[in-house]
């Protein structure tokens, strides 16, 4: 396939624009859904996604599995007084974020296709550019474009909530952003002094990654307040334990593509920070043991407690937005276990939960244009009446809770595996969970698709649909793919891995690890 | 050289004006407190003029005339407030707040 | 080109656009004596006024474009970039809320048209605070300005609320201008001039005397009640609630860019040798201004004391690019003028138009609803609120940065944090009204019955909002032109070479 | 057959899942195809492996051969295939889950023919299968954990096949809990296990363990600790063995195959599969000897006084299974494994016999309009005269359950025992276990009889209108019980012992398995008296156990179960299994949901963080601004009073 499509690629400069026209596509489709006529919105959103899907295709062939530094990179000066320039690219930890935010894109505009009933345009125009800022987060390289992006994303996502929401939407809405805005702005201060020390070092100022990369050690002196600015953005974007509180609200109350988006791309921005910027520029103090030792504590906590708080949920909703919580506390760990295992699997855990979450959230929203009501208590035996949506939920269900085989397993088993040699307790406390993950969304799956069929309403409900079913297959298709053959999927970030490990490796305390713990046991 | 008692009775002028507008609670009496100050400043003026020249005979001149302005202006929105309340006292003009 | 301002030719070049202004508003004083009584003598006074804004503008040009610079020491009147910029500044700011009145005037049946001839002799006022660079043409340059708008605060006569701001404002003021006027005579004192550049050569390793602190003590005292710095604050949210909505907007905008530009030129000019003078107590002012001005505006119910609590957090932030000292700190204060500005006048034109006649203030929640009818206009409200708040891709993002970097350069980081929380605050009050708008419901059917916009207001709002946008993407020129101007500033005792 | 093609194996079953799959959702009724599709696999998976077994047969293939299908998680040094191993033990185990689960298959055919889910009960079937086979052909312990946990989905699945019914559901879930807590012991032991040897493969474990582990040392008995914990979920051990009398729920054959003949085997697989480290680790071995002896009397007390007969064999597996760990904890690997072997024929029978009995009563009862259980014993009796075919076999396989020379059952369990009590010599634990075993042979044998005699014996307690449709099933439901039944009878032919004139083949096929471990365990010398001694002790008890459990049965007044007085005393609490259900349910399962409700959940999540730190701060800032506004007071005094405190400071500053 590989060798087929890179000479059609190369030949059409593929490299040089595609970023770009990710980025500004969206965008630019949502000024023409805000111009077009109203009754064009939704097929013109569905046009602009699937082409924009289309064109990001390309980067899973175009992409050079072997390099794990920056490719597709460009940078134009934006801001010269300053150094800020319009710096972008993508690597093997990016490459997904892109692809599933693009991926994700056809599904969630044919996935909500009659969920939305008033100012559709708006919503579309939103949904686009939400896209398009979230795309901008994940492929920028300066941070001040980064930041710019990652603010820039609220706004939509705001009005996602506020206006399409469900009952209780003001407070989701103002608390999410409220939430995430002061969160992110001491990062903004960190940014701006790291830019100036850095530049009273070594007489350029630049807001350039690779810049302040390259020079992170003029950092060291501040590293503990830079890092920790970084860290409280990115923590409660994660969201990590204790930070969580805003996310069962957002997601119980925005639309399904809110709640998909939230799940599938937001909810990775604050890792993918933490792997990309956070640690890299401060590696020596975000590794130290007692910096370490917080945050693992804090994801385990984060794993276990989430797990059980979901499993009491009477919200559908609340109950996958909990279980969001638990998995990113794995991928928490994951980064913080560093090794190449480890941080491999936080990205397959990104990657996972991005689609059996999403993919949860779908159905959950299918139930919910049905009945109109997400307590699971209002459900039961629906399995009588719609087998395929079951199936497909069951299927989910499974890949979320990490059944080998399925998607979610492959992250979390190698999180766990690589983190063991440096966490084994929190490895092993972690590892609890998979009897809670089991339980709570096993439970929720008796409790809503088993069990006689008690309410009338619910006697008869549809199965899915043709469409429901388009947006089904894919996601559901490829939680196998992913879980049975992850090869592709781990080839191409296994270099940006090992860059990343080789990155804050001079740092790490070191590992008594690969077959060498017990090595003096024997010896004895 | 009266320098030194000069300032410091223009720093007691203007303190006493200063204190008038604390304390007192009539805009007519605010407004003379703070001529006081203002000629306090003169005062100042007039005596440094001793050390550095003419300049501040000029500065005193200017003084005047703003102050003169701000008067008329200032005795206009008095009698514009008296038309609404009836009265120039303070305590009672407290409809804007919170 | 050079001028000598000690001739009177090069003097009167050096004021041409102050000139031009002053002797068109005695013209347009004349035009009104004549044709007072109608609501097209009112428009066309309005009109008259916006034409020797533009006037003064191109005069303002033409002093810039050919880059006229003072012969020797500067004297009374600065010719640099610095006041250029400022003085294009007060001039948009002057011209923009002229526009903006004219309709308001109108409806509210203020049928004054000295209202425009008021304006413009306050812009008199505030182009020569921008451009003193002695202390005596600030005092000056500060009571034409401020005499003025005193009375246009009280313009609506009739209104007890206006009557009162103007009477608060006036108090308060002069009591303020006191303390000033007292500042520049020790000021005299301590070294014997009132000429900035002089008094910095004279302060030049020389020590600090007790007459000088005192004096700039009480100059910082009267600065403080200007750009309303807590605690010299507690006038503002009362005077700008009563005043006319325009004149609110032109205090909060206008009064506050002048204050600002005279008193970093004051500071930078006057002061350089004296920063560890004022530097804490301009850092203790941002600080205090920031957190009480953002958190006290969030109990408010009412639209216009918000945006009052607003600028005043605003002028905090101000403070602390103006703490910085540097012409980077300068050029920030520039560059955040003109963000803050632009937001501003924009959500003061909206609140205008939405007000209803007579003299209920706009609360918050009358905005329930208003995206339905009225799109674009909360569109442009929302967008200025969030340049504001200081989102990406606004002019106020870009300033805030600015700002921040600005502190952070002098190795300083209490101030920044202070500006972030208190960004982080005023989400909690720019939001809801975004929340009002979009999200709810109107409450009737002709809730927004009266919201009105004349052509010209829509002209206005939608250029700031064009702008607000435009330079939060592409700030450069702006930027270029800020750090330009701020650099021109004088500054004979440390060189401060840009690092 | 070359040996690389072993993944036809798995392949057919998969295929037979994805025709029937799609056929249950777009025509469930084609029971034909799906009944091709369903059996048709398992039988060419059989032919299959039949011949991956005659291949290392006549190979003499010794060392294991692995064959790579593609790299599954290859990172950085860590790497899998997903690959299969294929040896002496794998093939073994592929020819009896193929085997025995064909003719499981074979017997749904005819046990769920009216079954409205019929298509999709044998996709759930034919996916157990697969991942069945990739458990016991995976080459590495991630490989083997996709089988593991997949055997658990379909168990999942199967248990709540007739969801409808809360409690089945609600026993699906159970069962896959319960089997989860022991994977965390089976994960945890993976990452132990790469952390020091830097291996997930067996024969890299095999190969690496000698060399990097030390004998008896703390990591090796972590490692087995955890991966014995696996064992206790999947195969029902105390303290995990719950589930299992639960997953009675679902269909009988579903009993018959998965929990009885292949999945719940799978622990003893593993630590078969793994036994170097088991070797190495003398006090798990202990340990896991003690559970399976306790497990063995335990559950054989508790099948005593069960009155279902789906329960009562449940209990007997979990009994047998712990018979199995006694065998691979004293270090006879072989015997447990020729226990696992001959088990899966007889549990396999009694399990499809009971099914042909409910399936008569199910019938009966259906005809007749009745509501009685068809699953309770006590609603049986003299059904020998309308199942004689079923009668005779499920005597076979109580004999051979029972131990009773010449059935298989007899030369698997009396190995167990006999090495259990060899074991005692040196670690007198052993002769505890022995002695626990011997009981619980008994024990076993007692409730066989009073299963048989309940069920078969005496007189009819079904009800007249009943008795009339009572009839024995038709031959695709015998002709699997008859194969199964000549299986259970001969098994024991596998591995008869030296003393009996027989020469271990079973041992001797599998000894390269073994090998490494080898080393560990000291083997010893039984003088041939004691030998026949503990075989007369082992065959007394069952035959013992027989003849009392026949006529204590006998002689008992039975009564209907609706007209059947409630038990008293200590047989409540057997009737009641030790209450173990609702202790667990009252001590761990009720106080984890309430703690997480009410303190985490409501209390902390809702009610902190939320509540007081969340909107508690933006209340505070509120409130401290509309304190702020407060001092708004409107009064010009008080605002130049401010004025003035702010000039003075900084005035003070200025000059102080």
């Amino acid at each position: 396939m590989e060798q087929f499509f890179s000479p059609i690629l190369a030949a059409i400069g593929y490299n040089r624009w595609i970023l770009h026209v990710l980025l500004i596509l969206p965008l630019v489709g949502a000024i023409g859904i805000l111009v077009a006529p109203g009754s064009w919105a939704r097929w013109f959103t569905l046009v602009v996604a699937g082409l924009e899907f289309f064109l990001a295709l390309g980067l899973w062939f175009a992409f050079d599995p072997s390099n794990g530094g920056i490719q597709f990179e460009s940078q134009v000066d934006w801001i010269r007084g300053w150094g800020v320039s319009y710096h972008i690219g993508i690597d093997g930890i990016s490459l997904f974020m892109v692809l599933l935010a693009t991926g994700m894109m056809p599904l969630l505009v044919w996935g909500s296709w009659h969920s939305i009933q008033v100012r559709r345009r708006g919503y579309y125009a939103l949904l686009l550019a939400l896209k398009s800022a979230m795309i901008g987060v994940f492929i920028s390289l300066d941070l001040f474009l980064f930041y710019c992006f990652w603010e820039l994303l609220l706004i939509p996502m705001y009005f996602l909530i506020g206006v399409w929401g469900s009952s209780n939407r003001l407070y989701a809405a103002t608390k999410f952003v409220l939430y995430t805005f002061s969160g992110s702005l001491l990062m903004l201060v960190a940014i701006v002094a790291m830019v100036w020390t850095v530049g009273r070092a070594t007489g350029t100022y630049s807001f350039s990654y690779d810049h302040l990369l390259a020079n992170r050690d003029a950092l060291a002196g501040q590293a503990p307040w830079l890092f920790t600015a970084f860290a409280l953005a990115f923590a409660v974007k994660v969201p990590i334990f204790p930070f969580h509180t805003w996310l069962p609200d957002a997601h119980v109350e925005a639309p399904t593509a809110g709640s998909v988006d939230l799940a599938v791309i937001l909810l990775k921005m604050g890792t993918y920070g933490f792997l990309r910027f956070a640690i890299p520029l401060f590696p020596a103090f975000a590794l130290s043991p007692a910096v370490s030792a917080v945050f693992v504590v804090l994801a385990v906590t984060g794993i276990l407690y989430a797990a059980l708080v979901s499993m009491v949920q009477p919200d559908l909703k609340k109950l996958v937005a909990y279980s969001s919580v638990s998995h990113l506390g794995f991928v928490m760990l994951g980064i913080w276990g560093s090794t190449v295992q480890s941080v491999q699997g936080a990205i397959m855990v990104m990657i996972a939960h991005g689609v059996s979450t999403g993919c949860l959230f779908f159905l959950i929203g299918m139930l919910y244009d049905r009945r109109h009501t997400r307590l699971i208590a209002d459900y039961g035996g629906i399995a009588r009446v719609a087998p395929i949506l079951t199936t497909a939920f069951v299927i989910t269900a499974f890949a979320s809770i990490g059944l080998p085989g399925l998607n979610g397993f492959i992250g979390e088993f190698l999180v766990l595996l690589g983190s063991y040699a440096r966490f084994p307790v929190a490895v092993g406390i972690a590892t609890i969970v998979i009897v809670f993950a089991a339980a709570y969304l096993l439970w929720a799956v008796q409790r809503v698709f088993f069990s006689p069929l008690v309410h009338e309403a619910n006697r008869t409900l549809r199965d899915v649909d043709l469409r429901e079913l388009a947006v089904l297959v894919p996601l559901v298709g490829s939680m196998i793919w992913m879980g049975v053959y992850p090869n592709p999927f781990l080839r191409r970030t296994e270099a940006a891995s090992r860059r990343y490990i080789e990155m804050v490796s001079p740092h790490l305390p070191p590992l008594a690890h690969e077959a060498g713990v017990i090595r003096q046991e024997a010896a004895r | 050289m009266l320098l030194g008692p000069s300032l410091a009775l223009s720093a007691i002028l203007f303190s006493l004006g200063v204190a008038g507008v604390l304390l007192r609670r009539n805009a007519i009496v605010l407004f003379m407190c703070i001529e006081l100050m203002l000629n306090a400043v003169n005062l100042t003026f007039v005596a440094l003029s001793r050390l550095y020249g003419a300049g501040g005979y000029v500065m005193v001149f200017f003084v005047m005339t703003v102050a003169a302005a701000e008067a008329a202006v200032g005795l206009a929105i008095i009698l514009a407030i008296f038309r609404h309340e009836q009265s120039v006292d303070l305590e009672n003009i407290n409809l804007l707040r919170g | 080109m050079n001028l000598d301002t000690h001739t009177p030719i090069g003097a009167a070049l050096a004021l041409l656009p102050e000139l031009v202004l002053t002797a068109w508003s005695l013209v347009v004083l004349l035009v009104v004596a004549w044709r007072h009584t109608t609501e097209r003598d009112s428009q066309l006074a309005g009109w008259l006024s916006f034409v020797g804004v533009a006037l003064s503008g191109v005069a303002l040009w033409w002093l810039w474009s050919h880059d006229a610079r003072s012969d020797g020491v500067p004297h009374m009147i600065a010719l640099d970039e610095f006041r250029y910029a400022s003085a294009a500044l007060i001039l948009g700011i002057t011209g923009a809320t002229t526009l903006l009145s004219i309709r308001y005037l109108t409806r509210q049946r203020l049928l004054a048209p000295e209202y425009h001839c008021l304006v413009l002799f306050a812009a008199v006022g505030m182009l020569l605070m921008a451009a003193a660079s002695d202390l005596i043409m600030v005092f000056l340059g500060l009571e034409v300005m401020s005499v003025s708008v005193y009375v246009l605060a009280g313009f609506d006569r009739f209104r007890r609320s206006s009557a009162e701001a103007a009477l608060k404002y006036f108090l308060i003021g002069a009591f303020a201008s006191g303390f000033l006027l007292y500042g520049i005579a020790l000021i005299w004192g301590a070294t014997g001039q009132t000429n900035l550049t002089l008094i910095a050569a004279q302060l030049t390793g020389a020590p600090t005397t007790l007459l000088l602190r005192l004096g700039l003590g009480m100059l910082l005292i009267g600065f403080a009640f200007k750009v309303s710095a807590v605690p010299f604050h507690m006038w503002a949210p009362d005077v700008y609630d009563g005043s006319p909505t325009p004149i609110t907007g032109f205090m909060a905008t206008g009064v506050k860019a002048a204050a600002f530009v005279a008193l970093v030129r004051v500071l930078n000019e006057g002061f350089p040798s004296a920063k560890e003078l004022w530097q804490p107590i301009i850092g203790a002012l941002a600080v205090a201004t920031i957190l009480f001005g953002n958190i006290v505006a969030l109990a408010q119910d009412s639209l216009k004391r918000m945006l009052a609590y607003s600028s005043v957090a605003h002028a905090g932030y101000i403070l602390v690019a103006v703490w910085a000292g540097t012409p980077f700190g300068s050029g920030a204060v520039l560059f955040y003028l003109a963000s803050y500005c632009m937001a501003t006048i924009g959500s003061f034109g909206m609140v205008a138009a939405v007000e209803h006649v007579g003299s209920r203030t706009v609360l918050i929640d009358d905005l329930e609803g208003l995206f339905e009818k009225r799109p674009w206009g909360s569109l442009s409200l929302a967008i200025c609120l969030l340049s504001l708040l200081g989102f990406p891709a606004t002019f106020g993002f870009v300033g805030k940065w600015y700002l921040i970097a600005s502190a952070l350069r002098e190795g300083h980081w209490i101030l920044p944090v202070a500006t972030v929380i208190g960004s982080a605050i005023s989400a909690g009050y720019y939001l809801p009204v975004v929340t009002a708008m979009t999200f709810k419901p109107e409450r009737s059917v002709d809730a927004h019955r009266q919201v009105a916009f004349s052509r010209a207001s829509k002209a206005i709002v939608a250029a700031v909002v064009g702008a607000t946008i435009l330079f939060g993407i592409w700030p450069t020129p702006v930027l270029d032109g800020a750090l330009a101007s701020a650099r021109s500033l004088t500054n004979l005792v440390s060189g401060m070479a840009e690092r | 057959m070359p040996v690389h093609l072993v993944w036809l194996t798995v392949a057919f079953p998969l295929l037979g899942f994805l025709v029937n799959g799609a056929l249950a959702f777009a025509r469930p009724n084609a029971r034909r195809a799906v009944s091709v599709a369903g059996v048709g696999s398992l039988v060419a998976s059989f032919v299959v492996s039949l011949g991956i077994f005659l291949t290392v047969r006549s190979a003499h293939i010794v060392e294991p051969e692995i064959v790579k299908l593609w790299a599954w998680l290859p990172v950085d040094r860590f790497h899998i295939d997903i690959a299969f191993q294929v040896d002496p033990l794998a093939a073994v185990m592929l020819l009896v889950v193929t085997g025995v689960g064909s003719l499981i298959h074979l017997f749904s055919v005819g046990y769920m023919q009216e079954d409205a889910g019929y298509a999709r009960y044998f996709a759930y079937l034919n996916l157990f299968i697969v991942f069945m086979l990739v458990l016991v052909l995976g080459s590495s312990l991630p490989v083997l954990f996709i089988g593991w946990e997949g055997v658990g989905l379909c168990s999942y699945l199967l248990i709540g096949f007739w969801f409808s019914d809360t409690a089945n559901a609600s026993a699906g879930k159970k069962a896959f809990l319960m089997n989860r807590i022991g994977d965390f012991g089976v994960l945890i032991a993976m990452f132990q296990l790469w952390t020091t040897l830097g291996t997930l493969e067996f024969v890299g474990i095999a190969r690496e363990a000698p060399r990097l582990l030390q004998p008896g040392g703390t990591a090796v008995t972590l490692i087995t600790l955890f991966l014995f914990l696996g064992c206790t979920g999947k195969s029902a051990q105390i303290p995990l063995y719950t589930w299992l009398p639960d997953a009675m729920a679902g269909p009988t054959p579903v009993s018959a195959l998965i929990h009885a003949a292949t999945m719940v085997t799978a622990g003893v697989y593993l630590v078969a599969r793994t036994n170097v480290l088991f070797a190495m680790a003398p006090a798990t071995s202990t340990l896991i000897a003690g559970v399976g002896a306790l497990t063995a009397l335990f559950a054989a007390s508790i099948g005593l006084r069960q009155y279902d007969i789906k329960k009562v064999l449940a209990y007997s597996t979990v009994s047998q299974l712990g018979y199995m760990f006694v065998g691979v904890g004293t270090g006879v690997f072989v015997s447990g494994l020729f226990h696992l072997v001959t088990h899966a024929f007889f549990k396999a029978l009694l399990f499809l016999g009971a099914g042909s009995v409910i399936h008569a009563m199910h019938h009966a009862y259906h005809a007749s309009h009745s509501h009685d259980d068809a699953q309770d014993m006590r609603n049986m009796g003299g059904l020998r005269s309308y199942l004689p075919k079923t009668w005779v076999l499920m005597w076979i396989a109580t004999l051979a359950i029972a131990g009773v020379p010449p059935f298989s059952g007899f030369f698997s369990k009396d190995e167990i025992l006999t090495a259990a009590f060899v074991r005692g010599a040196d670690n007198p634990w052993y002769y505890l276990f022995y002695a626990m075993g011997l009981a619980a042979a008994f024990a076993t044998a007692f409730y066989m009889a009073r299963l048989m005699v309940m069920t078969f014996h005496g007189e009819n307690r079904s009800g007249a209108a009943a008795r009339e449709h009572l009839h024995e099933p038709g031959a695709i439901m015998t002709g699997p019980l008859i194969v199964l039944g000549v299986l259970s009878a001969l098994g024991g032919i596998l591995n008869v012992p030296a003393a009996l004139g027989g020469h271990h083949a079973l041992a001797g096929w599998l000894r390269p398995v073994f090998a490494p471990s080898a080393g560990y365990l000291q083997v010893e010398e039984l003088r041939g008296s004691t030998e026949y001694l503990l075989i007369a002790a082992a065959v007394l008890a069952g035959v013992a156990g027989l003849v009392l459990g026949y006529r204590a049965t006998l002689n008992s007044r039975l009564l209907p179960a609706r007209e059947a007085l409630p038990d008293t005393g200590f047989a409540r609490v057997l009737a009641n299994k030790y209450y173990v259900d609702e202790a667990y349910d009252r001590v761990i399962v009720r106080p984890v949901v309430g703690f997480s409700r009410s303190v985490l959940w409501r209390f902390f999540d809702q009610g902190l963080v939320d509540g007081l730190l969340v909107n508690g701060s933006a209340r505070l800032f509120r409130g401290v601004g509309w304190l702020g506004s407060q001092l708004q007071t409107g009064q010009v005094g008080f605002y130049v009073l401010f004025f003035a405190v702010g000039a003075v400071w900084i005035l003070h500053v200025l000059l102080g």
